[in-house]
């Protein structure tokens, strides 16, 4: 049987399936259908310094092959994560990612230093939320904006720092290279599109935020580029995600250079997609001869 | 178990109006797990994200569970192309249903077309004691009549036209009926004016409520919606975990 | 019955349905199935200076409700086109667009220069397109590129110039603005988003250009929300596109802020795509009670 | 009409082999205006992309087209579960056909898998003057023997592991037959073999080839092919509109 084991930035993952950010709450609702322990990691709920409400109704809209989201970061604050959630989640027997976003530079580094004394495994930047007002997605798409607030958050981080990426940007390859030299243990990619839908009778965007992020597998063929594009520029793990829905899309992100996956809008399709894509995943390897996972990182032979 | 998927063969299709269609499915551990004002999220094939169907009947000894929708988009005609023999994959029971209470009281279930399925489940232990208020557009739109008069409820129609019973709106048959409970569902115009009633009359009510959702069960946050606490306080709920059925006295209406 | 005209930067089109550019051809192969006339107007294939070969196949690749393809600008050259092909066009009773894209600056405003001698109807700037190694898509991706072809460009087209945006940007609104204020008559949006796929058996791109730009459905809801932004910030004319398919989301792209449509991809999944629209279209009009398609340009309610 | 698309209704399916199957659809005036060697575009509801797949027989009379195919993905794996009386929405005749010439030659058709199929009709008219020499992976992914024998043409079959026929290449079954023209569709490897035969032997050759496609008609430019001209120049046609039929010699092979 192939080794499905990964590493990324010195934590090692027992498969390389976490869960995304936000399409998994703090892992309760989806313990029911099987035992956390089968994915790789949880990366959770985007956390904020304070408590959020989170953008008014609705929140949700349908696209061909995906979907747009504008849940505004509603969390209860990284206090009430590190008290509440993240204890039992350290006993679920996975990797454990805290997902940050803040307003300001100096948000993100009180988390991140609130964070770095727990027994949270890793430290997710979220610098690419096209949800809300204020910060957010405005650090993610330039890379001065990239690289200030990495660094930044670097000081006071003491656990491996993963910093996502936005993909509304022209030059992804760019912003990936920022980040590494700002001092990223890691890169996850990519986070949302930003999206709109109208409604044709009411003349209103469905969603009350006006526009949201398009995730799902509409979103593959741009994440696996994006991917490619970025693992030509760094040298530090790519944890790959953007529309995988069956174990081929996540071969194809690994082969295009990520290191490890995220799976988000599959899960609202079939609650059960990772633990099918994790199986396909192992099939695969096992078909073709290939030892460990890790051999598929990066494995595309582009023309 | 709480709530898990499972492909369900679709054993009865009918066509109770039009675009209204009635699906009864073999659900096993979901139909023995499901209770009345529940819902199931309901894959289509193509799409990315599942619909939210009420559980309409529960039929225990059968382990089958019954929908009844209407087709008001692409997700729904899909659905509504299934035939009996076909496997329909069902997330369920999800959601917090209707809190019945004691069966012996005067209980008053308003519906307001598509909204009067959700009801029948919790109406049929109340047998006559239970009145149940259904409203339609016109009289070939009115459904599940018989079903409720089988439990023994008494049912009393309103319809936009007055093509059958009473020609209002069926929030107008709440008038002079007394009662100790009210449960509703239907749209939001309806639901407020049966709060309204409700909150006159200081009997208790229960609303069920839709929004858009994507994971159904209480991780992605999508399905807000406004509550107040009893201290005053506002927050977003999540239909799909915290209700469908909500307390009256906690939603806030927005629009 | 409501009046289907719409009028792009003078010229005025009988309805608002267009072929959108690199999907139509010069307009023969689709004149099998309807006559031209029924099109508010053609955007022809992408031409250039001088006749291109186009890249090595595979060109094209299928995505979640979408596809990838990487023409590169095949195409017999500027003059063919005037010699050839126009004449034939003109004849068909439709508005002619003229695609142009270049290598340099120079090579657009020759054009621009040769086309204004001819009776084609408008001269669309192709400064967007991703899959050829010069040229194309870096003029696109920067407001100064945007704003130094334009100007340079406006100088030598004595024809409506309207100005093709790509969607791989961060502020497409400020993109759009920089068109604007170079002279632009109008702009169309949006052209195609870069993605890739990979054969995971061959482990190689599907593309042999590695990548190529993502068209159809998936592509909705970010042209949807770009023509939207852009809307906001130009006074000139948008011309939508990006995933129409049918009639629904083109008066969501009407509502959004475009005057008038492209479609692509569409005539691929069904070559009468353009008449089921403009009859849906129409009867959405009468059925509401609206006037003229004119009047649902930008009515969105925003929140 | 040179090509139009069209609702047809499927009046036959079977299935040929394990992952083949065989369709029969009414066509009417594709079919009438239909010839051995060109393509039909089929919509498969979901996708964006047509699939293209080679007219396999044409019956003018009952105006009937017949399909055999590959379940090779998605697309082809949706198309298969078509049952008779659904209607297929298909873009057809496309491209150019074989050029067959005079039947009273001796043609040799030569096909490789699924290149099989679209042999049928233009071999048909050579009646005994054909050759078929038709190459599988092994004696259960034989098909169409008897459809080509029906004709009156000689079939000979090869096979990789030599569960039936000759245990070889099919091309190793070109030596030695005399003819005057070659006619081949298959992989590429087999085409490039029998291209370098039909050269050594210096007679024309026919080649059907596949491609990417979006349109199918010849305006988007996807389906490149690189040939070459008289003049030894060389460019990109399209398959769907110069081909997919070519002369051998115009071929430049990639890879
Ligand atoms: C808890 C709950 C119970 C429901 N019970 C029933 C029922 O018993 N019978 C019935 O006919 N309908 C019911 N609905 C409404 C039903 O979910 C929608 O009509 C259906 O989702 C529309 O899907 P569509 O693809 O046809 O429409 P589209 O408009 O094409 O759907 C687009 C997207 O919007 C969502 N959406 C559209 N309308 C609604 C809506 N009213 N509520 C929630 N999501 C919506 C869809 O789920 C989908 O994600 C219920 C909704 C909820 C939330
Ligand atoms: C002119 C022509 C005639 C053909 N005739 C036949 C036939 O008679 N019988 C038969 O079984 N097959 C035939 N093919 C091949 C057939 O088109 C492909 O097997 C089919 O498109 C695969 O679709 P899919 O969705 O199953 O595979 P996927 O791999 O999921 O398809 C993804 C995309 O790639 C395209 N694609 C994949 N493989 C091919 C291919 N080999 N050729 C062209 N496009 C491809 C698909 O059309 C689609 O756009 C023919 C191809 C061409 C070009
Ligand atoms: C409902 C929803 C909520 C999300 N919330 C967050 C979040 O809080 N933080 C974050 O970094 N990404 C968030 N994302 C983005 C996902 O983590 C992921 O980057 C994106 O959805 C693309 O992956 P997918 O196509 O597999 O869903 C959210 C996505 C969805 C659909
Ligand atoms: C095969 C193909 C070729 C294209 N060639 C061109 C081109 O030459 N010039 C151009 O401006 N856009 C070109 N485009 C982009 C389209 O004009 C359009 O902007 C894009 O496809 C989005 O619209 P759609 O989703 O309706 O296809 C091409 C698109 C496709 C699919
Ligand atoms: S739909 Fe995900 S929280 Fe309700
Ligand atoms: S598929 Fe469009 S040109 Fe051949």
């Amino acid at each position: 049987m192939a080794d499905l084991q990964v590493n990324i930035a010195g934590v090692p993952l027992k498969n390389p399936l976490i869960a995304a950010s936000g399409t998994f709450g703090f892992g309760r609702e989806y313990s029911e259908f099987y035992p956390l322990s089968t994915l790789g990691g949880i990366s959770c709920k985007g956390i904020t310094l304070r408590e959020r409400p989170g953008n008014p109704p609705p929140r949700i809209a349908e696209t061909p092959s995906g979907m747009l989201n504008a849940v505004g970061l509603q969390n209860p604050g990284v206090d009430h994560f590190i008290e509440r959630d993240l204890p039992w989640l350290k006993t679920q027997g996975t990797v454990i990612i805290a997902n940050i976003a803040g307003n300001t530079p100096e948000d993100y580094c009180k988390m991140a230093e609130k964070l770095s004394g727990t027994d949270v495994d890793m430290v997710e930047l979220n610098i690419s939320c096209p949800n809300v007002k204020q910060g957010g997605v405005q650090f993610g798409t330039s890379c001065a904006g990239v690289e200030s607030i990495t660094a930044a958050v670097r000081r006071f981080c003491k656990k491996p720092l993963m910093v996502k990426l936005s993909p509304n940007v022209s030059d992804i390859g760019e912003i990936a290279a920022a980040a590494e030299a700002a001092g990223a243990d890691a890169i996850s990619m990519i986070n949302t599109l930003t999206g709109m839908r109208i409604d044709i009778n009411t003349r209103r965007p469905v969603l009350r935020n006006n526009t949201g992020g398009l995730s799902g597998p509409a979103l593959l063929p741009v994440a696996v580029r994006m991917v490619w594009q970025a693992s030509r520029r760094v040298k530090i793990p790519i944890v790959g995600m953007g529309g995988i829905s069956q174990w081929q899309d996540a071969v194809e992100l690994l082969l295009a250079g990520a290191s490890a996956l995220q799976i988000g809008t599959a899960f609202f399709t079939d609650p059960y997609a990772p633990v099918k894509i994790r199986d396909g995943l192992q099939q695969y390897l096992d078909r073709n001869g290939v030892a460990s996972v890790a051999e598929l990182t990066g494995a595309i032979r582009p023309w | 178990m709480k709530y898990d998927t499972m492909l369900c063969g679709l054993i009865r299709k009918n066509r109770l109006a039009e675009d209204i269609f009635d699906f009864t499915v073999e659900a096993g551990k979901l139909a023995e797990a499901a209770c009345p004002g529940q819902f199931a999220h309901i894959y289509v094939p193509g799409k990315t994200l599942r619909r939210p169907i009420s559980i309409c009947e529960i039929d225990r000894d059968h382990k089958t569970l019954r929908f009844v929708f209407q087709v008001r988009g692409e997700g729904t005609r899909l659905l509504s192309q299934a035939e009996p023999g076909d496997r329909l994959d069902i997330l369920a029971p999800l959601g917090r249903g209707f809190d019945l209470g004691g069966t012996g009281r005067k209980a008053v279930f308003v519906g307001g077309g598509i909204g009067v399925p959700p009801l029948l489940e919790a109406a049929k232990p109340f047998g006559e004691n239970a009145a149940v208020l259904a409203g339609f557009r016109s009289g070939n739109a009115v459904i599940l009549k018989e079903d409720f008069e089988r439990a023994g409820n008494r049912v009393m129609i309103a319809t936009d036209d007055g093509s059958s019973g009473h020609h209002g709106l069926v929030t107008d048959l709440l008038a002079g009926l007394a009662c100790d409970v009210i449960f509703a569902c239907g749209p939001t115009p309806m639901l407020k004016a049966v709060c309204r009633a409700a909150k006159e009359r200081g009997v208790p009510c229960q609303v069920s409520l839709e929004q858009r959702m994507a994971c159904g069960v209480g991780a992605c946050l999508g399905c807000a919606v406004r509550l107040r606490r009893e201290t005053g306080e506002e927050y977003y709920g999540h239909v799909c975990k915290d209700g469908p059925v909500f307390d009256a006295a906690q939603v806030v209406w927005e629009d």
